[in-house]
């Protein structure tokens, strides 16, 4: 693992060169922000300001996030007339970040000739949350990391207190399969290894094994917190509909309130929204003011998909995507037959079924 | 004013006593450690570690979800409003404030909101003051402090043993006075201590540059840093709901057959459906203006009809940004 | 318009139930081209079966959206059935086939967080399969009498 | 106590009228279904209310009736969004609720004795056939002076209320100019846009308000019109659209700058909107 003081000079190198040359347009990274254990998005036009760039393990946001709307395509004639041509982007990619690119590419969603992705091999990021839970009553008003990868958090008094990485990653990341992006221009620092593999699967297992009626106490519990804010479906790339179907009034689908049921579709709907498309970076996780697991749910999608179909998002750029394809013999054990032979059979049924026989 | 004095022992008595006369919430932790705003139950332990909740207090007054009345057979029912009082303890001040602030909105208009205010009639909010603010607070440069009152009926300051309890409003006269068999005259001593840690716990909140925004902003309209700060906004909801003075709202009906109900529930400029015409118009139509409405309709909106900021400096917002985004940052950007 | 004409239906659906003794409410999911006329086959042949169903004609199983599905069920229906052509045979080549992946993710969904698995069901009926359509309305309306109303996903006005 | 302002007046339609060729705009005329509801629904023309159907929501329309028709009132609505699609659906008999009246009137105090400039486009003619009808009342008609109409639409199917309109023309306490962009066969006024009409009129703008209401572009143009004939900007009426939903200030919906069109509007002089941010 290349320690990430050395990657973020690289890094800064490397926007300013492609700003200067004018390779890109803009460049999207991160920045310091106000407030430790985090960073902030840094949408980049001038070279002589690289300097800004940071890399860290507070850098969380999935910048994917923003690629849909740079290059959303003229919503009339009018404004198609006015339009600029689109502009050429760098962007700072993790791992699941450039699953998402990959996953928007293959939805039609981004040009990628218009990008240049720079990769960097992802030893996981920290979940802010996670990180001001565990320093209790304290508050830290600085974090860093040292060359081990710990995190170091000076509090109110100016001590400084180390926090075990593994305690303070955010979940997506303990989960994670695949640090490497599986698409980029170039990458900075060497190759990062995942550590577990079925870190998810048995965290979906663990919750499985619950009977139905723990596991809907459980879901409501946690889905009864939710202020309906948005920041969930906001903060993932590949919620970029125009309107979505949640806020769309013609006609209204759900309720605009938190009334548990309207939650409770809110996030069913906006989970099978991302079946197959999710790349697991927890965003929407780390995005969520009110602490809900939105991963519960979208895990298991995930899951399902690669156990169903062998389909893991954000794979190859020209892989069709999952829900958009499918296979002749794909599993249907699920189907509902009936539990008796049909009461009247006509000849015509029969020379169907012979034909379905056959 | 005198201040009254109760021991932290005794507290689960006080409030016991405050529970024979209606629901009292009280901050207690959850599953996660968090403190959050709970209707109390007899034997409920209440915890007075928490710098501030996740969600602001408005919801006591301006609830997520309000039924303003329901549909039966196509007439419309009225909803009965409580009708008993209602006690929230461990109200920070910021966020006490913020209700002085809504107040402004929904009782000093020409036309009170009935549900706000009966509410508010009901609701005896006993503040908190704060002695450990966290970094992201900044009550001091938009009028409050860590031992502001306004908007509580009883301001509580916390000491090593007891509770100092100080009356402000009438409410909060006769709420003391129902219990005073519990409580005893806190010394000048005491009183002093209690301060001093205000005072102490305001010397760290570090100042914002506020004064004078409405002024600064009014220049500042047609900049072309809207656009750059609202750059990498996401458009969620999430600093709007968490904030103890944004207070817009959405009426939808609910209705099956005959019967359902007109709800009134949050709603966020930051939407862009928040101002979308019918006939598909929309005048504010890209975050740049979106955002420059939160900014100005709190520094400078607010300012002209009410004589105040519409933030008290929380810092919500500001920790629940999914982007990392600080109100304090844009304001100094943007010149205020 | 289809969309609102779906929702419509639903609501309409809603407005039929009475307060009796409960009887589960079943909201079908037809699609035009075969599983409609099979259920037109099953009326025409007379073949009895119960009366439980709401059938909503869709251009094709292809064109449900597991949204409508939730919808359904928040706004009271017990259960939902979907039913399509069978594999092969959509009018539109591959709708049915398409559609298949997105029922068995929102099928395994619900069943994780603990919906009954009997409240979501898909089935393919043709549209000479009148006797079929029949069966399986026997059979999904027999199971959800079994489960009982649905109280976890129906909003309470 | 006061009445809860979030409740509506029941009320019941009594008349469906289509105005127009395109058949989109309709007008309804309303009854209360309590006299006591009608004693309280005071309004003066420019005002607007809410009109909601059970299940459909609410949508602020200008009340078209002025309060000399003592019996009912008029809303005309051009089906654009979710609420207009069902009420243009509804029936005469359906039950409907109002809640109002909301907003700042027309200036009436302001507009007493002076001679009135009436502009008006399309289908925003709703408030201003309200003033018009207060004006023209027998009781009310001495206490202003001149009253000058031009009324704009795209072919003259589209005008909204066409036998009121004739009969104006017949009268000569008021001039009504009609103009059309495209002209059928038999049309015998203007062609053209208002901002025509209005120049070759060239009514002074000595002792003279003008009111306008139309679509923005027509309201753009006649501006600068009147601008010419040397009408102040305090001498300029207009009257917003804006997305609304609780009437009475508090729910931020149709905040522009420090007001809300809900209750500091809709009716403003071009003086004032020059003061507030071009967000309508």
């Amino acid at each position: 693992m290349t320690a990430s003081h050395e990657i973020e000079n690289r890094l800064r190198a490397t926007a300013e060169k492609l700003l200067r040359e004018k390779k890109v347009d803009l460049f999207l990274g991160y920045e310091k922000a106000s407030l430790p254990f985090r960073t902030t998005p840094l949408l980049l036009t001038a070279a002589e300001e690289a300097g800004r760039l940071v890399w860290n393990s507070f850098c969380t946001v999935n910048l994917a996030v923003y690629l849909p709307r740079l290059f959303k395509a003229p919503a009339d004639a009018r404004e198609a007339k006015s339009a600029t041509p689109p502009p050429k982007v760098g962007i700072v990619l993790k791992g699941c970040d450039a699953r998402s690119v990959v996953a928007l590419i293959q939805e039609r969603q981004v040009p990628r000739e218009n990008l240049v992705l720079v990769g960097i091999g992802c030893p996981g990021v920290v979940d802010a949350q996670k990180a001001e839970k565990t320093l209790g009553e304290h508050e830290a008003l600085g974090a860093g990391e040292d060359a081990q990868g710990s995190i170091r958090a000076v509090v109110e008094d100016g001590t400084e207190i180390t926090l075990y990485r593994q305690e303070v990653l955010a979940d997506a990341c303990l989960e994670c399969r695949s640090p490497m992006p599986a698409i980029c221009d170039l990458v900075l620092g060497g190759p990062v290894e995942a550590k577990e593999t079925d870190a998810a699967r048995r965290r979906a297992a663990e919750f499985e094994s619950k009977p139905p009626d723990a596991r809907w106490a459980r879901f409501q519990e946690m889905i009864s917190k939710c202020i309906r804010c948005n920041a969930c479906r906001q903060a993932c790339p590949m919620c970029y509909c125009k309107e979505c179907l949640l806020d769309q009034t013609r006609p209204r689908l759900i309720g605009a309130g938190t009334d548990i049921s309207d939650v409770t579709i809110y996030h069913l709907a906006r989970a099978l929204h991302t079946a197959g498309r999710c790349t697991e970076c927890g965003a929407c996780v780390r995005a969520c003011p009110m602490g809900i697991d939105t991963r519960l749910l979208t895990r298991k999608l995930s899951l399902e998909a690669e156990d169903l179909y062998g389909y893991r998002a954000g794979q190859s750029a020209d892989a069709i995507p999952l829900l958009s394809a499918f296979a002749m013999d794909d599993p249907q054990d699920f189907l509902t037959e009936p539990s008796h032979l049909p009461a009247a059979s006509s000849s015509a049924q029969e020379a169907e079924q012979a034909r379905r026989a056959k | 004013m005198t201040e009254k004095r109760i021991s932290h022992t005794d507290l689960p008595r006080l409030l016991a006593r405050l529970r024979e006369r209606g629901p009292v919430h009280a901050p207690l932790e959850d599953e996660t450690g968090d403190a959050v705003l709970t209707e109390l139950s007899s034997d409920d332990l209440i915890s007075l570690r928490y710098r501030n909740f996740r969600l602001s207090p408005k919801s006591f007054l301006l609830p997520q979800n309000q039924v303003l009345f329901r549909f039966q057979d196509g007439k419309e029912e009225e909803p009965a409003l409580p009708d008993r009082e209602m006690v929230v303890f461990g109200v920070r001040p910021c966020d006490a404030k913020a209700m002085q602030a809504l107040d402004k909105v929904f009782l000093d208009g020409d036309q009170n909101d009935p549900y706000y205010a009966r509410a508010r009639e009901k609701t005896v909010v006993i503040a908190l003051a704060c002695t450990r603010p966290l970094s992201s607070c900044f009550c001091t440069s938009v009028g409050g402090g860590p031992g502001d009152g306004a908007g509580a009926d009883v301001l509580a300051l916390e000491l090593d043993a007891d509770l100092l309890l100080r009356a402000l409003t009438p409410g909060g006269e006769r709420l003391l006075s129902s219990v005073r068999d519990l409580l005893c005259d806190a010394a000048p001593s005491a009183v002093k201590e209690a301060e001093d840690r205000v005072r102490a716990a305001e010397e760290q909140i570090a100042p914002v540059k506020v004064d004078g925004s409405a002024q600064r902003l009014s220049n500042a309209y047609d900049s072309p840093l809207w656009a750059s700060v609202s750059q990498k906004c996401l458009g969620c909801g999430t600093c709007s709901f968490l904030c103890p003075t944004c207070h817009c709202f959405d009426i939808t009906d609910e209705v099956r057959g005959g019967t359902g109900r007109r709800v009134r529930t949050w709603d966020c400029c930051a939407y862009p459906l928040f101002t979308l015409h019918g006939s598909g118009h929309n005048p504010r139509p890209t975050p740049k203006e979106r955002w420059r409405q939160r900014i100005m309709h709190k520094f400078r909106y607010a300012i002209e009809n009410f004589g105040r900021p519409f933030c008290v400096g929380c810092g919500r917002c500001i920790r629940s940004c999914p982007v990392g985004m600080d109100i304090r940052t844009v304001l100094k950007e943007i010149g205020v | 318009m289809q969309f609102e004409g779906i929702m419509n239906q639903t609501q309409s659906v809603q407005q039929a139930a009475s307060k009796q003794a409960w009887e589960p409410k079943i909201v079908a999911f037809l699609c035009n081209w075969c599983s409609y006329a099979g259920a037109d086959l099953a009326g025409v042949s007379r073949i009895q079966y119960p009366c439980n169903v709401r059938v909503i004609r869709v251009p094709c199983s292809g064109r449900i959206n597991p949204a409508f599905l939730l919808r359904a069920l928040q706004n009271g229906a017990d259960a939902v059935l979907v039913s399509g052509c069978h594999p092969g045979d959509c009018h539109y080549i591959s709708g049915n086939l398409v559609a298949r992946r997105k029922f068995a993710l929102l099928k395994a969904l619900l069943q994780y967080v603990g919906i009954e698995p009997e409240r979501v069901q898909f089935t393919w009926v043709s549209a000479s399969e009148g006797g079929r359509f029949a069966a399986i309305i026997e059979k999904v309306v027999e199971q959800v009498r079994k489960l009982g109303p649905n109280g976890r996903l129906a909003k309470r006005l | 106590m006061a009445r809860n302002p979030y409740l509506p007046y029941p009320a019941r339609i009594e008349e469906v009228i289509v105005e127009n060729e395109a058949g989109d705009i309709k007008t309804f005329r309303l009854v209360f279904e309590d006299p006591q509801s009608a004693k309280e629904f005071r309004y003066v023309p420019g005002q607007f209310a809410e009109l909601s159907l059970p299940g459909m929501g609410e949508a602020p329309f200008g009340i078209a009736s002025s309060p000399t028709e003592a019996d009912y009132l008029l809303f005309s609505v051009k089906r654009v969004g979710l609420f207009t699609t069902e009420l243009h659906s509804v029936e005469p008999g359906v039950r409907i609720g109002i809640r109002g009246p909301m907003g700042r009137p027309f200036p009436w105090d302001r507009m007493a004795g002076k001679n009135l400039l009436i502009i008006g486009g399309g289908f925003a003619f709703t408030t201003l056939r309200s003033a018009i009808k207060y004006i023209l009342d027998p009781a009310n008609r001495s206490g202003f002076g001149s009253v000058l109409v031009i009324y704009g639409a795209r072919t003259p199917g589209e005008f909204m209320y066409k036998k009121e309109l004739e009969q104006w023309r017949a009268r000569d306490d008021i001039a009504v100019h009609l103009t059309v962009d495209h002209p059928d066969e038999g049309w015998t006024q203007h062609k053209g846009v208002v901002t025509t009409v209005l120049e070759g009129l060239k009514p002074s703008a000595e002792n003279s308000l003008a009111l306008v209401c139309g679509p923005p572009v027509m309201i753009r143009f006649a501006l600068q019109s009147l601008n010419k004939l040397g009408f102040a900007d305090d001498a300029i009426i207009l009257s917003l659209e804006m997305r609304m939903k609780c009437g009475i200030g508090k729910c931020g919906r149709c905040n522009i700058g420090s007001k809300y069109v809900c209750k500091d509007g809709p009716v403003f002089t071009r003086e004032e909107l020059k003061a507030l941010p071009s967000e309508y």
